[in-house]
């Protein structure tokens, strides 16, 4: 692999209350990869994505961005840093449109305060709130979401739901996107509409992708690397094809799918 | 045993989810219901276990008999009472409650004496032995594996004489769904119970399943025999991920987004 | 602070927060079977408080339509307690099902205006000093103890008993919450309402005991309450009281409630021994104080359930 | 809800998408309500006018709230003891500096401002019931503070201190009807504030932490931070109903209310009205303050129907009344009257095709 790393974790562990989450877990993420973390349920995925992006901390070990140490950065900061994530539980703002919810997610980028935010006319808040608004537009349309641009998202259905979240990572513009389950409770449809977005998003604007998903037909096809986790533990790192065929990985994690996915 | 005749389900009075769904459930059999989210599934399963009266939901039309008694129009506790548990969509359990304390809410509707309750739990543990390893743990630190099959096992400690189990395989391994699958069937084989499954997989579904149903926008499109639904053109295309010459089609190879074909109906 | 009174404020401020315990139980029991936070449980508890007081005869100028004894007195107001909070539940609580939390505590307390204002139609506004009791308020115990004022600790019978009555509900009340059928089902309803539905419960009768109960409790508070302070408006308010208790124990725990309330009862006996006087004066706010502290130092209570947050 | 529109109308420019006011009936609308309001002491007695006042001032103290408890949802029960401290700090700056009105009352909201950041903190650690018990917490301290601190400036155990008449340039509000167009520029400007945060980033991120705060914090959303923002933004508001309402009283204690009572009848208000919702404080203060007055005169009504209980029916009525009405929004329009008047403005739209 000649591109250059991005974010590094090394040597990670978490527990809680006593039993480990997180053993020891070591791996890098490259500029523009999609790497894919797949294992078995309670093998620590989320939480390593809960590291990754400072809602939990990790009791060992470090995890840098860029060569930045952000092990013990708050989770607003990490936003900040360039790390967006969806999440696999469905996290949207319940009680706001589409609209806001992607605006919402601009956050970060906002220059004015709150001040500004009160006066609005003076003060900028207008243009700036014109100018995101803007991107946020390019967002909707690439996700084909304009028809629910002001629906409330707490009526919507679970896939479009999923979309939208998508487009709220989109909107912090970060140079890596976490994905916990994107295509979770999808049907195949619907399955091949979110990867084709994946795909288009890691292809235009070179995104650096760390998903995490369940189908492995879909991991298989998708990811250029992948990393298992089981226990804690990374049992495997490597291509699809080497994953797909390591003994260790379909014992823990793939049984008999492995036939499906030759 | 269950018979949904040509049911409508309306919520808040205005919005019709179900138009016309009749679906019917034998002795012993294991029954899935396929579709694309928002086609009915949920609703339907909650109509059949009373659940939608609490979502402001209303069967308005056709009826739900199970064993020759009409129950749609009756409380969820008197439909479980019945015989009937459902098993809700995201391994939902009480997460502050201790493994066994979960297990034993399922038992509360029943009237048998502790020594008999005992014995389900014991063959609860036999269908799935970690849960008895974990019994005295705190059931929302359980990870998602163990969540399904408590929550199987939960339903199981009402002695249902029909289970239904909505999305089982949501967000689990393979191995676990796998696992899972293998357990459903083996309980279904041992104990003859009926099962109606909701599920998003379809090629598991249709591999435990004696028959199937296949639902859009709120009505059965298509049912038959696994066997039957595997050689329609449209199932493998759109729930089994085939290509024109039967093999897995790769997600790159998907260039284009509307591509939706609907059942006439 | 002044020495010689700490070994009586100690005593009292422990028996006083027995009743303050038995107050929070009340409460606690709600919140643990439906997930509410009862505002109107001060004013449940000045309502049993009256009703006794009427059936019992209080105003003893012979306009008084009942002459009962103390003890069938009790018996018919927690009769009426048991009405009353099927009621409540029935008519204010269960169409509130679904309702975010705001709502919910907005709806107790409009149950708590309307309940003071029922009494104040019905009862009078005038406190009812007189209320009939198995001790006379000067009845005590007189416990030798070297270093109090006089050589001894003087604790009021009154006190006592309804000390012993709160040790005795919120004992009852972990039996009954961690080993029956029933207290199970109850926990399980307070976590997930349609999950306990789909598992068979019926969901509205769990609700419909638990404010049976919460109105039994509460019934027995306002007459031990009562005995001590005479039947008055001002009943409602010791919840205010309680309130800490409540959150410095652990909103979901019983034993939460006892050590919450001790821990107040004690506070606000100590403060008030001290020698300055806006110290003492200080006895109203300082179980918030308290709280504001044990808030930021662990915000679940000392005995409470760590939320399990998963995202 | 939101895309209710009639056909035909469509915006070209985000700028005309984001703006509140869409129609000329819009501006009609507000032109309207505020020349009634300013007009007040022409066609109305002194009895309306000091109601109107009334209203200004209680509904800024919920506009305040709003943002609190219906944009951020932390639930507040104690915005009635705010307002003491902001009619406090601006009483004492005007008698003791003498301070104009334009100076004393900025200042005064700023200082509630800061308070209200002190009672945030616990925020930072603890949610729904237990925040609530927080500033249950800052309900009782902050009175009792002023009852038993610095008795010599806060009246001590009178429970109260009087408060001169406000005074801009030559101008001094002597009279409930100059007083009004204080309240008036002063709601006004409360007004356009509320509408502003609900509209940016600061109103998008209060929500944000309402509806999923955690998802908030990972999507770079200070938690504590924006909380304190809203609590700071919530007791601005509160002191400059507070100031008002001193000056407009002539006098700021405990004795004149500002109670737990007051608090909940705050929130009561932004049920009644919409909690989160623009217009909910308008239309929830509106409301209560005029059926409180109905509440008065029919419990008058009532008690003169049976003299021999009139004391008891007097009492009694307003606590039942409210009682009743609480809970039968509770359960009938849970939503409040705000999402009425969505509803009704949809139906007026959709005709003659609505049902």
């Amino acid at each position: 692999m000649t591109r250059p790393v991005h974010l590094s974790v090394k040597n990670v562990s978490l527990s809680f209350g006593g039993t480990k989450a997180l053993h020891n877990v070591s791996f890098d993420v490259y500029q523009g990869e999609i790497l894919a973390i797949i294992g078995p349920n309670g093998a620590g995925k989320t939480s390593m994505l809960n590291c990754m992006t400072g809602f939990y901390r990790p009791d060992e070990g470090s995890i840098t961005f860029d060569g930045h140490e952000i092990t013990t950065t708050p989770p607003s900061k990490i936003a900040g840093l360039g790390i967006a994530r969806t999440f696999q539980n469905i996290a949207l703002y319940t009680g706001l449109s589409t609209l806001d919810n992607i605006m919402a997610a601009r956050h970060i980028h906002f220059k004015y305060g709150m001040w500004q935010s009160m006066l609005y006319w003076v003060g900028g808040a207008l243009k700036e709130e014109i100018r995101h608004r803007q991107r946020v537009e390019e967002i909707i349309s690439f996700l084909e979401i304009e028809h629910i641009r002001k629906a409330t998202v707490g009526a919507l259905p679970h896939g479009l739901r999923k979309r939208v979240e998508l487009g709220r990572a989109l909107a912090l513009e970060s140079r890596v996107l976490l994905l916990d389950e994107p295509m979770t409770g999808m049907n195949l449809e619907e399955k091949e509409d979110m990867a084709r977005f994946v795909l288009d998003i890691h292809e235009r604007q070179n995104m650096t992708i760390l998903l995490i998903e369940h189908d492995m037909g879909l991991v298989m096809d998708i990811a250029d690397r992948i990393v298992v986790l089981d226990f804690g533990v990374k049992i495997a790192e490597g291509t699809p094809d080497e994953i797909k065929n390591n003994p260790e990985v379909i014992r823990a994690y793939l049984g008999q799918e492995h036939e499906i996915l030759n | 045993m269950l018979t949904i005749n040509n049911i409508e389900v309306i919520y808040n009075d205005v919005i019709l989810v179900l138009r016309g769904v009749s679906i019917k459930v034998g002795e012993g059999q294991i029954v899935a219901l396929l579709g694309a989210n928002g086609a009915g599934k949920t609703t339907t399963l909650k109509a059949i276990s009373g659940l939608l009266h609490a979502e402001e939901g209303k069967v308005t039309r056709g009826s739900i008999d199970f064993e020759n008694e009409q129950i749609d129009k009756l409380t969820p506790d008197q439909i479980v009472a019945r015989g009937i548990v459902q098993v809700l969509e995201g391994r939902r359990l009480f997460r502050h409650l201790s493994v066994e304390e979960n297990l034993l809410t399922g038992a509360l509707t029943r009237k048998d004496r502790n020594a008999i309750i005992n014995r389900d739990l014991e063959q609860i543990y036999h269908y799935f032995p970690i849960l008895k390893t974990l019994r005295k743990r705190t059931s929302g630190y359980l990870s998602g594996g163990e969540q399904q099959m408590l929550v199987i096992g939960r339903g199981l400690m009402s002695r249902p004489r029909l289970m239904m189990l909505d999305e089982p395989s949501i967000g689990l391994a393979p191995m676990l769904v796998q696992e899972i699958f293998e357990i459903i069937r083996k309980i279904n084989q041992e104990t003859g119970l009926p099962i109606l499954l909701v599920e998003q997989n379809a090629r598991i579904a249709l591999d435990v399943a004696h028959y199937a149903y296949v639902m859009e926008t709120g009505r059965v499109v298509l049912d038959g025999t696994p066997a039957q639904l595997a050689q329609n053109e449209d199932i493998k295309e759109f729930y089994l991920g085939m290509t024109q010459v039967g093999e897995r089609k790769s997600y790159r190879d998907v260039k284009h987004y509307k591509r939706r074909k609907r059942w006439l109906g | 602070m002044n020495w010689v009174l700490v070994p009586q404020q100690i005593a009292t401020g422990i028996l006083n927060g027995g009743i303050i315990a038995l107050i929070s139980l009340g409460v606690v029991l709600i919140f643990k079977s439906s997930e509410i936070f009862n505002f109107a449980h001060g004013h449940l508890l000045m309502l049993g408080a009256y009703v006794t007081w009427w059936f019992a005869g209080g105003n003893q100028d012979g306009t008084e339509v009942f002459n009962l004894p103390l003890i069938p007195a009790f018996l018919i107001a927690v009769l009426v307690a048991i009405v009353v909070g099927l009621l409540i539940e029935r008519f204010a609580l269960r169409p509130m099902t679904g309702q975010p939390l705001l709502s919910i505590v907005l709806m107790t307390l409009g149950l708590a205006l309307f309940i003071e204002g029922v009494v104040s139609l019905v009862f009078g506004v005038q406190p009812s000093a007189v209320f009939p009791s198995p001790f006379s308020p000067s009845a005590v115990f007189r416990v030798p103890f070297p270093g109090a004022m006089g050589g001894f600790i003087i604790l009021k019978k009154t006190l006592v008993l309804s000390f012993g009555a709160a040790m005795l509900a919120s004992i009852a009340f972990a039996l009954f919450f961690n080993f029956t059928k029933t207290g199970l089902a109850m926990r399980a309803t307070s976590e997930d309402h349609e999950l306990a539905r789909s598992v068979g419960l019926n969901v509205p009768r769990i609700f419909g005991l638990s404010w049976a109960i919460a109105g039994v409790i509460a019934t027995v508070g306002g007459i031990l309450l009562a005995m001590l302070t005479g039947a008055s408006l001002n009943l409602s308010t010791v919840v205010l009281v309680a309130f800490p208790a409540i959150l410095l124990g652990g909103l979901d725990s019983f034993l939460g409630a006892i050590v919450g309330g001790i821990t107040v009862g004690l506070v606000q006996a100590l403060v008030q021994a001290s020698s300055n006087i806006e110290v003492r004066n200080s006895a109203e706010i300082a179980p918030y104080v308290v709280l504001l502290i044990v808030l930021v130092i662990r915000p679940e209570g000392l005995f409470g359930q760590k939320r399990i947050e998963r995202i | 809800m939101a895309v209710l529109r009639p056909s035909g109308d469509f915006d070209v420019s985000y700028r005309q998408d984001m703006a509140l006011i869409r129609y000329p009936w819009h501006w009609v609308l507000i032109l309207a309500t505020i020349l009634v309001a300013a007009t007040a002491p022409l066609w109305g007695n002194a009895y309306v006018v000091t109601t109107i006042n009334q209203i200004a001032y209680t509904v800024i103290a919920v506009q305040g709230l709003n943002i609190l408890t219906g944009y951020t949802g932390q639930i507040s029960l104690g915005q009635a003891a705010f307002m003491l401290v902001g009619g406090y700090a601006s009483a004492l700056l005007a008698t003791y500096w003498g301070a104009p009105i334009w100076l004393s009352l900025p200042l005064a909201a700023l200082i509630t401002g800061l308070v209200g950041l002190i009672f945030g903190l616990p925020s930072l650690r603890v949610k729904g019931f237990y925040l609530a018990m927080a500033t249950l917490a800052a309900q009782f301290i902050i009175p009792w503070l002023t009852r038993h601190t610095f008795k010599d400036y806060l009246g001590g155990s009178d429970g109260q201190i009087s408060v001169p008449m406000p005074t801009l340039g030559p101008i001094v509000f002597d009279s409930a009807e100059k007083f009004l167009y204080l309240s008036l520029v002063a709601l006004l400007i409360t007004t356009v504030i509320a509408f502003n945060i609900s509209r940016t980033r600061l109103g998008r991120a209060f929500v944000a932490i309402r509806d999923n705060d955690l998802a908030a914090e990972l999507l770079g959303v200070n938690l504590l931070g924006y909380k304190l923002r809203a609590f700071f933004i919530a007791a601005l508001f509160a002191g400059i109903a507070g100031a008002l309402r001193a000056h407009s009283e002539r006098s700021i204690g405990t004795e004149l209310g500002y109670n737990l009572n007051e608090s909940i009848l705050f929130l009561g208000m932004l049920i009644i009205g919409g909690l989160g919702t623009n217009l909910g404080p308008f239309l929830g203060g509106v409301t209560v303050i005029i059926l409180d007055d109905v509440a008065l005169q029919f419990g008058q009504f009532v008690a003169a129907l049976f003299p021999a209980y009139s004391s008891n029916v007097l009492t009694s009525f307003r606590p039942i009344f409210f009682g009743l009405v609480l809970m039968l929004f509770l359960i009938f329009e849970p939503r409040g009257l705000a999402y009425r008047w969505t509803l009704i403005k949809a139906a007026w739209r959709l005709r003659p095709f609505s049902r």
